[in-house]
């Protein structure tokens, strides 16, 4: 793009100035928001063409096709922000369908009087967490709603992948008998988002579990045969409990855990506890969760045992046959009980 | 994490399960009431009557703030919410009670009116100094448990000169809600209560004396952690052997006979008790709750607001009543899991996980059949 | 709603307040109920208040009743 | 999915039930909302697989990706609603490509207290829009803001299509003497949803020209060389000006236009007239604009018009070599003056 | 658009450039101030500049109220945004308009004012009887086109006892302003002045007859199509080359000798002359502005909320005041289109599309060199 | 900020206010400075106000000048 002194003859204020309705009116506001911030930050061939959409090369095999709208409050939280969410979210939901991520398309709604600052430092956050995970922002949009109508920024992410031939991991293919597998101790994302909420003075030595997890699932599918692995999904909102009932229901199981087994740290029970919160309905956002065959579960176990975002890994229980398909857990104490859905919202606005 | 671990040891739990099995008489029936919300989460969450002997049936009990409160005071609670300028702060629970025609706090919010959660009423009294010009109003509801903390907000606004906090008072009495419940037909027919932990520690042991004195049955007071619900039990399995009745107490690392007589004393600085209350399932009972002193006026949201005291009709059909009674199980509720479940509660025992319906629906419903 | 836990006296602030710590997690409350409260001891927290002080040898003591009806349950040890 | 009496006891009240925060919540509540409105009004076998993303055919050519944030106040208007626009805003991004749009993905911020009544007619009008313009909305979110932190509902689509071999149209392909075009009267959209802001009691006879562009895209490239289309663009947000300046800018072109050439009609005139606005930076949406070869221009307004949905196409100017490529304007008082870009956020919240 | 479209057809317009080249002296220079900013808006859209002669020069005069209100004047309606419970509507440029340090309503808007854009003073009165419970300020600005629509407004405030609005007065009259124009040094060099359009609609021809008289110009007045100045313009060539100075009619469909008397009379129930007011650019005139009477003073937010008057200096350097009195170009400011631009006005003519650096910014820099 | 246009009055309404059109364009505006309004008259609309009438015999006057003018400066019909 040729630059000539006409288009912006005063560079973005990133140390004061603060969005105005104007940079998401089409204009020469707008434009410059998006090339001085959004291009400069993620700059690759697709995105700096600056037309409304990317053209892409052909991909080889299935497409897999991902999105999720980060509206995390605080933007904000140890361990990560809005940012690094919204690129880690949907690449996870990407890599779950065991596929390798390539592009990412992201759009974001600011609310009047954002300050450019924390925008730049989000933006800055998302370059850093897409590098990492070798993605590419290759398009995007801009909205501004007025102050009042929206709370800082929303960003929606969606991600396009390949998937690995032969691999499906959808959340129908549980079967009696197979193992259920957590790649790392839950409720860290939601714990570090809600300590560092108004209102909440807690001071919890947790930060947000957010990570990218397509290399942890590659390492997966090259552990065991592709048709071993059942399921993969990271449990994100409702936590352990809601997505564990999401494949019961699917996959039309019944699941038997042991709650010695699953894996939470001291400062997220504690946390809990003075909260009120049960840790298997809150949200992790770097965490899998895996069924497999049960003579594979061994092997997977080790493998997710041997990457570094698998170390915390545990077999947490098994899937049986069961017309309601309840997941039922036994509890520490020896006493049995149904894990249900998540009732209400426990932890709004963690994701 | 110290004194919360131990309590939920497994292998503990199995000795004290197997104490139980062996002491308990197999000829004759047990009918414990756990008379706390916070007994029947326990109970539920960590599966606990799967470890007792058949014969050992435990009964919810009233001791759920939430799930006690008439549907009329929660109107008036709306109607405060509703008003221009004011924002209307209480605990969680509460916001998803649903109200007359299924209106609630959170229904209510959506409509426009400014409800917040918090989880402590010094919350309340950051809201009050952070919005000058708007008045916060403290949904203040709980037993004695609740009640010193909210004391100690009054004074500091008082203190403060906080004039635009105020605290709509709800605050109720455990004794004569048990006194209410052994008075009713269904207690007649309890063996003995669990009685109540945090409570306990505020008042001590010695209100409840009445209960074996009068009613010829034993209290033991018990910790909200798994075994202390067992070792309460296993008590109380003891004194029904022996023919015995009095309050024992199987909470002694917090609850003392007298209680916190501080706590005590800033309770009876800032309240005092009314003439009569209603409560939902009990009826309207005598100074079984409290308000605001005269001195603390201008911080009583009913004497400054006047919220207008509506009668409501409780949704037909819903069994909270009977529940909170004690003379029906959440299981006997025609609408409970269909037309009721916890994403759309129609009596207050399905709203909180302290509530009998919620705990059952959450944990059990579909193995307890 | 009555729900109260057990959390160790870590430091006492001005304003009859006090930092907590239970299992790594730290917060402040009140101990505007309690009297004589000191760094070591543990309260019972309640919505933000210390109701109670726990007391230690009483704990021991129901652990230790515990303890015996898991000696008796259990087979004997070899 | 086998649905058992457990999953939902109570069907979600579309007569007169609110977006509660639990529909956001990972929950129970969250997915019956997702399966007994968006699965059932877009129902497709992707979608109703209920997993976190689609997993799709792999697809025969280059990729093309869009995504917009849809954020217009208010969310119904004469001609259209947030639902139908955004699935034909994202489809028109994709198809300016030149490219076939296949499938998209949609995610929601509802605002508690937002009626599911207002909600099911707005995905309804999803589900129509996708089915006429022949994409499957085959995956997507749903998040919930607090009351008074979001305003109704906001909705990013994400849309992926292929291009059409040998075809490209970015924005930088313009070269002087190219001739402009544009495929019927603008400002419909922008003036129809500005009549029905709250406090503009306006009665105006114009709908949103809404409208998936695919087609007549995919009729302008039968009837012209692939070469000899240079750009395509839907002048949305900032109008004409807007995009005109952008291509003008990408390209290094300056551009000469006639003001009389330019279709507006007279609604559009008039209503411009009471708010004090310039039609040439009103939002279309249902528009598109070509820069082509000049000895092409003939058969390319031909084709446009050709179509039911460029029956107004008109040639509005051409491209002239302008080292500070300025869009300039003939006025049909027959002065001149530049046309720059929309400054300020003239309309607000129109997309 | 009947009586539009026939003002603004490109064919007549060739026809009176034609007559006005035919009509000129070719031998003088004609400096012809267009005195509001709908006659710059007009000559900067339509390209009017380039079917005039060379030696006709069009100068911008102080006829944009957003642009000639004070820096001090907006600071106090950025006060009374920001006080709690205060909306504040205002005709959409003022949203923009740049305040000290860079301040402006729509930044205030983003620390958290409640600033409404209205376009008619009636969306005002609604916005106030639609939030009772919120105190409505207006902020009236304009000259007396604008004024009689808020006259109205006050008189209806006060039949309906709305007692949340008020209006926070900035109304000022054009005849002060233009004669503070010819009696500068720049002023003495005009050779006539296109008159306003609607200003006179309301107040007629006759209040610029001092023109003429003291300073021996003509004034025209026109309307604001192009072809209305394009007319103004000949029948100044017209009335300079006769050796005339009168005041003359160049939009008599709408422009009568005497205005619109009841308009007038109700201007003058609801408002009175201010001893003085400041002009950006002009500096302090006397009787130049016009403030809410008496009676009507509950309705007057200056009473009401007695917002400080604060000293604010203008941004150093640019040349607003100078451009307003005539004696500079928007291109002769060291800023324009530099660090001021219309997404960062630096002054407040770079604001509104009627403002001279604005107009000229969006439809003609880079051609104009 | 002082623009105004003509529309023509298609319906007076109660309070003193009229329905005015303008290209199809249809508003609600206050006749309250305006006396004796009748449907098919001409105002100048300005913030919701009609300001004046047009007096539709100057128009014509004004635009048969400039149609004199454009005679002028044509060249001779053929
Ligand atoms: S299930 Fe619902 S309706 Fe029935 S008793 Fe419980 S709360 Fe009331
Ligand atoms: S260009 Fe900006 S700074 Fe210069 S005179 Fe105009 S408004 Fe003032
Ligand atoms: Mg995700
Ligand atoms: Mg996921
Ligand atoms: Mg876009
Ligand atoms: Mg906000
Ligand atoms: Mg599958
Ligand atoms: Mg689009
Ligand atoms: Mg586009
Ligand atoms: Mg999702
Ligand atoms: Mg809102
Ligand atoms: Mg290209």
């Amino acid at each position: 793009m040729t630059r000539s002194p006409r288009d912006f003859p005063r560079r973005l204020d990133l140390a004061r100035g603060r969005i105005e309705l104007q940079h998401g009116g089409g204009g020469r506001a707008m434009t410059q928001l998006v090339e001085e911030l959004f291009v400069a930050a993620f700059a690759n061939p697709a995105l700096c063409a600056l037309n409304d959409q990317a053209v892409l090369p052909p991909p080889a095999g299935r497409l897999v096709l991902a999105t999720d709208a980060h509206v995390v409050s605080p933007l904000f939280f140890p361990g990560g922000d809005i940012g690094s969410l919204a690129v880690n979210g949907t690449v996870n939901d990407v890599a779950m369908a065991g596929a390798q991520p390539l592009w990412l398309a992201a759009a974001f709604v600011l609310e009047e009087g954002l300050p450019l600052a924390e925008l730049a430092r989000i933006v800055e956050s998302m370059a850093r967490a897409a590098h990492a995970a070798g993605v590419a922002i290759v398009t995007g949009d801009t909205k501004v709603v007025e102050a009042g109508k929206g709370d800082g920024v929303f960003i929606t992410t969606t991600g396009v992948g390949v998937a690995r031939d032969g691999v499906d991991t959808g959340g129908d293919r549980a079967r009696p008998g197979d193992a259920v597998l957590v790649s790392g101790p839950l409720g860290e994302h939601g714990i570090a988002v809600m300590a560092c909420r108004e209102g909440l003075a807690f001071d919890v030595p947790v930060r947000s579990d957010t990570a990218a997890l397509h290399g942890l699932v590659a390492a997966l599918l090259d552990a065991v045969p592709a048709a071993a692995i059942r399921v993969l999904r990271d449990p994100t909102r409702g936590g352990l409990g809601a997505t564990l009932n999401e494949i019961a229901r699917a996959s039309a199981v019944g699941m038997q855990l042991r709650e010695a087994a699953i894996p939470v740290r001291e400062p997220v029970r504690a946390a809990c506890e003075f909260l009120g919160l049960d840790p298997l309905y809150v949200a992790c956002e770097g965490r899998l969760l895996a069924v497999c065959a049960p003579e594979h579960a061994g092997a997977l176990l080790a493998a997710l045992r041997a990457h570094p975002l698998g170390q915390g890994a545990a077999l947490i229980g098994h899937c049986v046959s069961d017309p309601q398909h309840c997941v039922e857990l036994e509890t520490v104490l020896g006493g049995r009980r149904v894990v249900d859905w998540l009732a209400g919202e426990q932890l709004p606005r963690i994701c | 994490m110290k004194y919360l671990d131990e309590f939920r040891d497994g292998g503990l739990a199995r000795g004290l399960a197997a104490a139980i099995a062996r002491e308990v008489d197999p000829a004759r029936a047990y009918r414990l009431m756990e008379f706390c919300g916070g007994h029947t989460h326990a109970i539920a969450r960590y599966g606990l009557t799967g470890l007792l002997p058949a014969n050992i049936q435990l009964i919810h009990g009233p001791g759920c703030p939430v799930c006690v409160l008439p549907v009329g005071r929660l109107q008036m609670a709306i109607e405060l919410a509703l008003r221009p300028g004011v924002i209307l702060a209480s605990y969680g629970d509460m916001l998803r009670v649903p109200g007359a025609g299924g209106d609630s706090l959170l229904a209510a919010r959506a409509r426009g009116a400014d409800v917040r959660m918090v989880y402590a009423v010094d919350d309340a009294l950051a809201l009050a100094r952070r919005h000058p010009q708007r008045e916060v109003v403290f949904f203040a509801i709980g037993f004695e448990t609740t009640t010193p903390p909210t004391a100690v907000a009054i004074r500091r606004a008082a203190a403060e000169g906080l004039g635009n906090f105020s605290v709509f008072c709800n605050h109720v009495l455990t004794p004569p809600a048990m006194a209410a419940i052994l008075d009713a037909p269904e207690g007649t027919r309890l063996d003995g209560i669990i009685g109540p932990a945090h409570v306990s520690t505020v008042i001590g042991t010695s209100p409840y004396a009445f209960v074996p004195e009068r009613h010829g049955k034993p209290v033991m007071v018990a910790g909200f952690e798994p075994l202390d619900v067992l070792h309460a039990v296993r008590l109380l399995v003891a004194q029904l052997g022996a023919g015995h009745a009095t309050v024992g107490n199987a909470y002694t690392r917090v609850v003392a006979e007298h209680g916190n007589r501080k706590a005590q004393a800033l309770m009876d600085e800032v309240f005092t008790v009314r003439e009569q209350f209603e409560w939902r399932g009990l009826g309207t009972l005598a100074h079984s709750a409290l308000r605001i002193r005269e001195c603390y006026a201008a911080f009583d949201a009913e004497r400054r607001f006047a919220p207008a005291e509506v009668a409501v009709t409780e949704h037909k059909g819903c069994e909270c009543p009977a529940i909170l009674r004690g003379a029906k199980q959440p299981q006997d509720c025609r609408l409970f899991g269909g037309a009721c479940t916890p994403e759309h509660p129609l009596g207050a025992c399905m709203v909180s996980s302290e509530g009998a319906c919620a705990a059952h629906y959450l944990y059990g419903r579909w193995r307890a059949a | 709603m009555c729900l109260a836990i057990p959390a160790r006296v870590v430091e006492l602030l001005p304003d009859d307040a006090a930092t907590v710590d239970l299992g790594g997690v730290r917060r402040r409350i009140s101990l505007a109920l309690v009297d004589d409260v000191a760094v070591g001891d543990y309260v019972i927290v309640h919505v933000g208040y210390a109701l109670n002080r726990l007391d230690p040898a009483e704990a021991e003591r129901t652990l230790a009743l515990f303890a015996e009806a898991r000696a008796l349950a259990a087979p004997p040890q070899p």
